[in-house]
This record gives C-alpha cells, structure tokens and sequence, in this order.
C-alpha cells in the first residue's frame, strides 16, 4: 500500500507492465524523452529503449493505426493521445478500424491496444484542452471506454485495460492527476471493465458520476449530509462501455431518486444514456424526474476564467441541485 | 527478330531465378482471378451476387507483385481489388465465392463485410474494410512490430491511386521511412479513382516520387508486365528482408469493369479508351511470353483455360449451396468471450 | 407542384441553388463526370463546369477542410461526403474547427457550410455503407445537424442549410433516395431548420423517429388504427441539433405515452437524449415509461441478408412495440 | 574586407527592392515581438500569464516572411507560434496583450481561446485553433476560392516541422497542386515539435523535397535571415500571385525558450545546443547587417529597444486593466443570429 496521485499510479502501473511484459508497448508524442507532457512515462525512454518507447510523428490517425497493426501483430501497444482533444484525427481509426476488426473477421483477428488520453477541464486548457469525448467513442460497439477517478481503480482498470483482448480507450481527467490521492496496493491486481462502483453508501438520493465530477460530488454529498441530514449515494461509473446498468438501477431502486452529473456538454451527452435507461427502467420506482447536470452546450470551455468557471459545474451548483432533490 | 525477342526473353524469367513451372503457377492464377472475375459478373447479371467488385486488368500486377512473397510467413494486407493477391497468398476459388454469396464459411468475415473485403489469420492476410487507406497505418504497424520481436517477416500493403491522397497514406508511409520497417508499398495505379482521373488526384506524372519525401525509394513499373512487377517487386522485398526498409512500387494498369457492380464506368471513360486499354490484357501479354518460350501452344491455353473454368464453376456451385449464418450470430463477437485476457505477464503472478 | 422521388428532389434543388447564386459550389468525389454515386449532381458538371463542380481527391477531411476555407473566403460549398460512414476521417475539421469557427472567433468569422452524406442501411450496404452518424455530430455545439425524410422536408431544410450562416450536417437516408415519393412545390422555400413536425395526428401514443424509421412508423401506425384502433400520433424530428423537444413534448403531454424509435445502435444514440429529455420533463404526464426501440449494439449493419435483417427494426417489430405501449 | 561585405551586403536589400526604411521597420517588428515574448514570459512568472507561447528565435523566419504580403488584401494563416507574422499583419502590441490576458477586447478570440491564438477578420487573420495543421486544408479553400472568384489574393499559410507529420497536411498541399493555388506554404522547421526531434518526425534532410510529389517547387532558406527568408517569400508571393502556384518555403531556425510556458526544455535538449543556437539569433545577424549598412549603431540600436520596451510596457499596462468578458457571454456566438442568413439568391426572390 502506497499513497500516490493519479498520473503517479499511471507511471507506476505502467512502468511495471513494461517490466513483466515485453510486448507492452509506449507510444506517442513527447512519451520520449519529454517523458509525456504529463510525465506519465518519464524515465521510461532510458529503462526500456526507444524501440519499446515510441516518440511518434505528430499524428494521431497513425498513432493509433500503427498501434492496431501492432496489436495485430503480437504486441500489446499503449498509445498516448497528448490530449483528448487531440484524438479526432483518429476517429476513423477507432470507429471504422479498431472497434470493428475483431467483428468484421468473425473473431479471427483482435485488436489488444489501449489509447490512453487525457480529458476534461478546470485546467485553464481553453477550447482544444479541456474538451470530454466519452460520448463518442461510448456510442461504439467494439470499443471499450473506461473512466476510472481514484488512483485505486486507475491502476486496477489499467492493468486490466493492458490484459483486455479488446481496444480500451483509457480517458484520464487531467485535473485529477495531482488532485487525487488515494492508497494502491503494491502487487498487481484487476478492476474489472464493466462494472460501476458505489463510492459512498446512502438512502436517499442516487448521485451518478465519474472523473471530476464523482469527487466534487461525494464533496457535495459529505456536505449535504451535514448540513441537511440528507445521506446521498454516489455511484461511480467507472466504465462507459460497457456500462453497467444493474449497479446504477439498484441504487435507484433503494433511493427512488437519481441524478446524473457530467462535464461534458449536456444535449446527447453520455448522462442522456444513464438518465433515459433509469426512467425507462424505473419509472415506478422513481419518487421524483432524473436530474441532470450537464455542461452548457457550447462548443467548449473558454479561456478566460471568468468564462471557464461558467462553464464548469462546481460543487456549489452540484450541491444545490442534490438539495433539491433530496427535498423534492 | 522473332529469335531476339526469344532469347531476350528466354534470358528473362530465368535471369530473375523462375522456372518454367513457377511461370505456368502463375499464368494458372492470373486465369483463375480472371475467370472468378467472370463468374462472379455472370452471377450478379442472374440476381444471384448483389455486389461484386471486378479485379480484371489487375491480374499481372497483383500476381506479380504477391509472388515473391514468403506465404505462411509474411504478412498482406490488400485492398478490395485485390484477389490476385488473395490466391497467391492461399486463397481458393471456393473462399472467393463463399465471399461473395455471404456465406457463413466466408474466411473473410463469415458473410459480415461485403465480398472482396479479405481476411484469413491463418493465411496472413490482415483483415480489411472499406475506408480507403485505412489499411496503411496497419500495415506499418505490423511491420514494425515484426521489426521489433525479431521475426523474419516483411510486409506487403497494397493500394490503388485513389488511396494516396488520403492523410492515413501519407502518416502511414511516413512511419515506415523513419523507422526504416521491412515493408513493401504497392500501388495499384489504373489512373482512376472510380471515377476521379489522375490529374483530380495529384499534380505530379508518377506518384512513386513522393517515396523520396519519406527517405526510400519509389519505382514505376508495367503493371500489365508481370515479369516486370515481379522483378520491382521481388528486389523491394529481399531489400526489406534484408533489412534496407521500404520501397513504393507504382504499377501501372487499368481496370477493364466498372469499378464494382454498382457503377456505370461510361459516363466517366469513353470506349476507345478501355479497348485500348485491353490490347495490354496482362493475360494476353504473359500469354504470349510463354507462347514465345515453347511452355504452352494456344491449344493448351484454350485446355487450361477450360479446366480453371470448370474448377471455378464447381467452386460456385458448391458455395452456392453453403450454409448462410444465423441471423442471431450477429450479435457474435463484439468482444473477446468474457473473462478471456492477454495473460499479461504482471497479472500471471511475475512481479516486478 | 410536381411528384419526386428524395434524390430527384436534392438533385433539382441543388441546380437551382447553383443556377441562382454563383457563391454555391459542389466538391466531392466523384460528383463531377460520375454526377455522384447516386447521381445527385447528374449533368452539374456541363452545366456549372470544372471550377464550380470539384471532384476532389479521395481525402475526406480535407473536403471538409477545404470547403470550411472556401465558406470563410465567401463562397458557399456544398460538399458531398459519398457515404456517411467515410465522413469519420473528416470529424476533426467538422467537431473542432467548422463548429468552433464563429464561437471561437467571438463571432468575427463564420462558416457557412453544408456537408450533404448519405446514411442509414438496408441496402445490402454491410458494415461500411449503412451506418447512422447522427449521435456523433448531434453532440457538438456549433454544428447543425438535419435529417429530413420527404421530399418536400428535403427541398425546403437543404435551401434552408445552404442559405445558413453555420455549418450544416446534411444526413439523407440512402434508402429513401428512390423509395420515398412525394409532391414538391416548384418555386424555391425554406423549411426551418431546428423545428420538429407532427406528420400524423394522433391521441393514444406518440412516436419520435426519423429517417427510414418514420416511414416504418407511419406504416405500422396506419396498421395500428386500423386493426386495434389505437391512433398514434408520429412526430418527425427532422433536425438532430438543435433539437426542437417543444413539439415532442407537446404531443407527449397530449398522448401521455412516448417511443423513439431510431436504426442507430441504441446505447448512446440520439434516442437517450429523447427518451431523457421526456421522461425528465414529463414524468407525471406519463402513463407508461417511454419506449425506445433502436438498432443492436454491434459495430455495424452486416452484409448477409440474414444478419442485416437481424440488425433492422422492421415495421413488423415497430408495430408490435407500438401495440403493447397502446394498450399498456 | 568590411568594405566588401558592405558591398556585397549593400547590394542585397537595394537588389530585393527593400529600402533602408523598409529594413528599419523590419528590424523594429522583429523587436517588438522579442520584447512582447520578454514581456509575456515576465508576465507568466509573476503569475499575471497563466499560459504564453515564445515566438523569440523565429522572428527572423516570421517577419522576412510575412513582409512581401499586401495588407489589407492577402489573407494570413498563422500558427500558435506566429506572434511576428500577426504583428506585420497589423496587430499590435495591445492586441498580443489583450490575448495574454484573456480580455474582452481581444481580438482573436474576446479571451475565448488560449493565448496565440490569431484571429482578425478585419487584418485578413484567418481565426486558428489548437489541433496541428488542421489550417493547411483551410488555407487551401481559401486560396481557391480566391482563385474562383477571381480575387487579386496571395494566401500565405505557416505550420511548423511537426504539422508535416499530419494527414491534413498532405492533403491540403495536394490539393492546392492540383489546382495550382495561389498560396504560399511556409515550414518553420526549428527542428523540434515540442521534444520530438526531426530524426522521429521525418526521414529526410529537408521536408521541402515532398513538394515535387504535390507538382511545385519546394525551396529551404536559413531561417535566421530574414532577408534571405524576404527574398525566397517575394519570389514565391509573386510567383502565385502570377498564377504559378503554391512554393514549400522551409525556413530552418530554432526556438529559443521552451516549447510553451508549460514545458521544460531540458529534459530534450541540452543547454550547449540552446546557446549554440542563440548565437544565430536572427536580431542580432540583422542587426549587424544594419550597422554595415551605417542605417543604425549600437547607440541606435540601444535606443529603438527602449523605445520599444516602453511601448510594450505601456501596452501590458493598458491591457490588463482592460475588462474581462462577462461570464454569460459564453453563451454567445454558438451559432449566428435566428434569423440571419446568407441572402442566397434563390430565396430573395430569382427564380431559377
Ligand atoms: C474513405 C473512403 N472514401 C470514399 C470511399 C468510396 N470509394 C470506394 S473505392 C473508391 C475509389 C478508390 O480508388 P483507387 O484507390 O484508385 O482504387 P481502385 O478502385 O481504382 O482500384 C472510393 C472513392 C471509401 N471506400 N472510403
Ligand atoms: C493534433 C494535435 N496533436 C498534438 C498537439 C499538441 N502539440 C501542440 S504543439 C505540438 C508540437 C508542434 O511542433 P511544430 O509543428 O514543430 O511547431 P513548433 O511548436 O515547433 O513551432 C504538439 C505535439 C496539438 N496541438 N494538436
Ligand atoms: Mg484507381
Ligand atoms: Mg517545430
């Protein structure tokens, strides 16, 4: 058991993968020498070579679709994508390629291959560094998208995202890396893919989250506890693909109430999945609508700061909105 | 002059080390393309294939371009128009049809992906879509992983004209050059993209001369000369076995069909254009080699062809009456089967 | 007044809009000699010409980004991307750079683009010629994404999204192209991007759809009256985004009953963000859950005809759901 | 010997068509963007500049570059690193600050985007986002459609070595070589993207050689001189406003601060390098070369810097007590207003 920070338990979780097994693969922009703008894999260029430690042209479509060929090929590769806003050019390569070899060969070919990148605001990252793209890519049959926020499930979901014979696209919320702390075992071990998480038990209301969120809303939670004697339940998502309704259901079903908060613009956002599939399911359970909150639709988070904490919903809105809930 | 071209020729196939017999295997698996081709045309016009797409023309440089390699051991990776490839790597008539008719059997894809998208594992032939160029970022990937675990394995990725416009091209061909991967870039040029004419495509006479951009080599052969694709070809893949990385072979050919099933090639190209275009039938030509070099008369052609057409015929037939999938298989292999790993060394109990 | 087939209808409006105002342009593949792979710019090219009817290279993100500097520097390109499923290599210019054009400008620039793509499956089209796209780009603010099914929603949204400031997604059902017939006014006029439109009246339930599923669920709706009784009232959503839920949810407050019904694969479609917004705004004007009715979540539409039946909600599955909510 | 390098030199700019004024102006652009990079990296230290992009090393490259373009008529394509281009635009010292900051007034984007990130409709600043290269298929649309419409318009469009890499890159260039654009390409190839070095990115010597596979002329000039980088830039300005078509010119210099205020350089390039490079720092060369020309002495030179230090200064004053955006404008500018349109003719009324 250590205490480390998220981006800490990556490079460790890494790191290790790198030593026990040589098809495990980095590759990326700046994962060289730079050790990843993050320092995800510092260190890593001078412990395992650059034929194993890949600083890539700049260009996602092929950092991925070299990293498919080499997952087709025996190894098991770990792209970085710099910033999530940056894996569009790579689009193609998800959708049409990786989420697809394994279906389109009738299970002859696999795609072993983890895309790691880095999503979500607060970090003064403007428009093309802040942006949250799990709706997309959960929106793919044949990709897996994970969205683990402790340093616990990160290593666990990491290492299990590695181990997957399937493509895993491995979304880190950047502003967690250094905010986050938590214990992580020492030994390896798996958090399954697949399987949401309570975080905090509670009677009342079910409160559905994941990255940044999840953290301002178990803060929310704590809060709300005191101050109105109102005990939330907070359901980490942990997986968008695929995405455990059961856990999230069973909740609903104790509390009667359900709120989804996520970062990410609101319309056709992934809270629209989780809210629709509640209501559809349990409708008659329900003691009150599925509340949603969402970020505004606007293209992204702004610069300026005034404007970016417009744009974010902070634990003071989440809180409120948990109020009146719980009193509805 | 007849003695020249003789000799000339005589001195050819053997000075590229083939002997009379690998000529013949390859004039057998031209005809075979070609007369799967037809078949495949004949059963689209009876209702019976609601979508072929035609390799005719292609035949000597796919044939060509394919033979050097090592089957059971080097990797390909084709585009649609590739069935030449496809038999020289191992494929059969039969695959072909199963193909074809959606056939649950279908190696490819078990009737999932349209006909002529290829794929067998066991063949080595990686399994491609219909997104144009996607293929080649694959491509260098798996070469370079090859590079990497030490196999002796070089890499062949084709591709039509069409293809080289398109950004995963350019990232594709790039990573190779940098990293000096054993792989050998093939493309096909029948100077249109369906309908695009090369001068829409790229402003430049031979698309080989972007290689030099990405630090390699680029050669422009006859795509309807199939000694002459052969030769490009087998000196860029022992160049990549031999570790001196990837060449780009441009061959220059054309498509006698419509560009599938689907499309009316008259609105785009006139006639003359595609008689034309036939004179240099690649069949006919290497046809003629063999004439020149006594290996077969025009009676033994007409024998050969004849027993390739009533293989072709049976293989229809019997693919015809192959099984269909299942309608609920759709749901099949989304996903590895739950629980299946890598067996990651770290989670088998090695520690750090 | 004249009777037109859907892609009769988009080939004439295009020439009347090229013939009208010089600044319209076509680019794509293969719509020039080839006059489109489903002939919807036959004859453009000898009538407006090389410079105004581009046939691009085979490089779908460029046609994209080409048509984006073209619509700053003043002219009004109408780019044709030959089939939705290829439009992915192009999502980065359309998701960050044609919808953030004028946002991130503070408005100084625009981008007034339409992307016409033909999509949707039941063509025999398999896993690369069928898929829906629609969730994807209905997601990003800044992008208007249109799906009208009749000719005559066809005539007046694609007049309405070339005369758009904005960038307009263009979505036409390949499978309506000859299948859907209907009367076309001659004179040009605008169907109002952003409006739903009830296409029939109805007391006992109402269905949401679009595409090819609206023609299904008029059908099935018709059989419905006719041999239970039950009137359902069908509301064509005609624009993905911005999403007119008013007129939804005026029709559900009336009905009390909703289904979406959508060919996408479900989980995380555009239907979610339906089936959520209702159920979160009507709760207690629902006598039944909402009911969604979408495609499997499996990469795509296969090619064998057994497999692509098996993908397809048919009219005979929409019926049956339609029947079971009329009588819940 | 310094008669004849006066010489020599003195023929140079007279032989460009630049006059002494015109190489003072030059000479103070250049200043004034290094002394905005002082001042911005001052700014992020004292924690007033939470993100700043240096341009200092490449204004040599930026403003030779930039210089040959009609104001007011060409249409400029920057990227992040482009504070000198922007400054020959048109943009002042105000403005870079009022982006810095991220204020309402802000041209480029009213504090919306990072810092760096140009935008003027009025100075013919095509707005720019963060993703590499996706301006290059831009700046190609731009330029036909100048083209079609028959404007007097040269389209200038600058990336560095790292935006070679991507797929819009190619296709962009290839299709303004197709139909021979009038545009012009700049690499400012400084031999890093971030601490990628140019042996990952690319495996040839200059990338300008890929410009022969797009059907045009690539060039490469040393990047840190700026009369050098004039010269090469006029010829190509003027070749496509002549209707020549697109010019590659890469200019070869070099980043003298970290990638952005985020980075550390050190763990990628040694210290050795950096001063090594410093010692070409396109100022100082130009510099000389006025002192040759007796147009200025270190006096001069001393005195311009503090005059331009002083304008600087005044300007990050006036900047930062300029307001902020207020935090509902985020709403603002999803789309244009309801209602608004683009007066398509078919619809005010013509009748086809
Ligand atoms: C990304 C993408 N865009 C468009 C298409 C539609 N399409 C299929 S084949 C083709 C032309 C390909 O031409 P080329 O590469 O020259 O190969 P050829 O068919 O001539 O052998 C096009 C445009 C596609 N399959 N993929
Ligand atoms: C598509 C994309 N991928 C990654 C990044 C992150 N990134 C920002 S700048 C940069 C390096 C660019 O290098 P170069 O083009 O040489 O310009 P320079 O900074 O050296 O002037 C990278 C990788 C990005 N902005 N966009
Ligand atoms: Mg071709
Ligand atoms: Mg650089």
């Amino acid at each position: 058991m250590t205490e480390k920070n998220v981006i800490q338990t990556i490079h460790d979780t890494l790191w290790d993968a790198m030593k026990a097994d040589e098809r495990v693969l980095i590759m990326g922009e700046d994962v060289g020498a730079r050790g990843g703008v993050f320092r995800a894999t510092a260190g890593f260029l001078e412990e395992f070579g650059e034929q194993r430690v890949i600083d890539t042209p700049l260009a996602e479509s092929s950092i991925v679709g070299c990293a498919i060929g080499m997952a087709m090929h025996g190894l098991l590769p770990v792209a970085e994508i710099q910033f999530a806003d940056f894996i569009h050019p790579a689009f193609d390569q998800l959708v049409s390629e990786a989420a697809r070899i394994r279906y389109r060969s009738a299970g002859d070919w696999g795609c072993p291959m983890v895309v790691r990148a880095p999503y979500g605001g607060g970090v003064h990252g403007a428009l093309y560094h802040s942006q949250s793209i799990e709706a997309f890519y959960g929106h793919v049959p044949g990709l897996k998208v994970v969205v683990p926020s402790t340093p616990y499930d990160v290593k666990g979901m990491l290492l299990a995202s590695i181990n997957d014979p399937d493509p895993v696209l491995f979304l880190e919320h950047k502003k967690t890396y250094r905010l986050i702390k938590g214990d992580v075992p020492d030994e390896p071990f798996e958090v399954p893919i697949g399987k949401a998480d309570v975080k905090r038990e509670g009677d009342d209301l079910t409160v559905v989250a994941y990255g940044l969120m999840l953290h301002q809303a178990l803060e929310a939670a704590n809060r709300l506890e005191e101050e109105e004697g109102f005990s939330a339940e907070v359901v980490d998502v942990r997986t968008i693909a695929p995405l455990d309704k059961e856990t999230i259901f069973e909740s609903v079903r104790k509390t009667g109430k359900a709120m989804v908060i996520y970062e990410d613009n609101r319309t056709f956002g992934a809270g629209a999945e989780i809210s629709a599939s509640v209501a559809e399911e349990l409708m008659f359970d329900l003691d009150a609508p599925v509340v949603r909150v969402g970020g505004p639709d606007i293209p992204a988070m702004p610069y300026s700061t005034p404007l970016e904490h417009f744009f974010l919903p902070d634990t003071e809105k989440i809180y409120e909105r948990m109020k009146e809930l719980a009193k509805f | 002059m007849a003695t020249r071209t003789k000799q000339q020729a005589a001195s050819r196939h053997q000075a590229l080390g083939l002997s009379d017999q690998d000529l013949l295997d390859m004039y057998r698996t031209m005809l075979t393309a070609r007369l799967c081709d037809e078949a495949q045309f004949r059963l689209n016009r009876q209702g019976k294939a609601p979508f072929v797409v035609p390799v005719s023309g292609h035949e000597g440089c796919q044939i060509g371009s394919a033979w050097p390699f090592e089957k059971g051991k080097d990797v390909f990776l084709p585009y649609y128009r590739d069935m030449g490839i496809c038999l020289v790597a191992g494929m059969t008539a039969r695959d072909v049809f199963l193909g074809v008719f959606g056939k649950r059997d279908d190696p490819s894809s078990g009737g999932r992906q349209m006909p002529a998208h290829w794929s067998s594992r066991r063949l080595g032939i990686v399994t491609g879509s219909s997104p144009i160029a996607t293929q080649i970022p694959h491509a260098a990937g798996v070469a370079y992983a090859a590079k990497q675990k030490g196999d002796d394995v070089v890499v062949g990725c084709w591709f039509g004209d069409g293809a080289t416009s398109e950004g995963d091209w350019h990232e594709g061909l790039n990573f190779s050059g940098i990293h000096k991967l054993p792989i050998v870039w093939y493309c096909e040029n029948n100077k249109y993209a369906i309908s695009v004419p090369l001068s829409k495509q790229m402003a430049v006479k031979d698309v080989a001369v972007r290689a030099e951009g990405y630090g390699f080599e680029g050669v422009v052969v006859d795509g309807n000369d199939v000694l002459g694709c052969y030769e490009a070809s087998k000196r860029a893949v022992d160049k990549a076995r031999g570790g001196g990385g990837p060449t780009l072979v441009e061959m220059k050919t054309y498509r006698f069909h419509p560009h599938t099933s689907d499309d009316d090639d008259r609105t785009y190209r006139t006639r003359e254009e595609v008689d034309e275009a036939k004179r240099n039938d690649p069949i006919i030509l290497f046809g003629n080699y063999l004439k020149e070099q006594g290996l077969i008369d025009d009676e033994g052609i007409e024998r050969l062809r004849g027993e390739v057409k009533g293989q072709v015929d049976a293989e229809v037939e019997a693919a015809w009456n192959a099984p269909d999938p299942e309608p609920e298989t759709a749901l099949d292999h989304v996903f590895a089967r739950p629980g299946q790993g890598m067996g990651l060394k770290l989670l088998d109990g090695d520690r750090p």
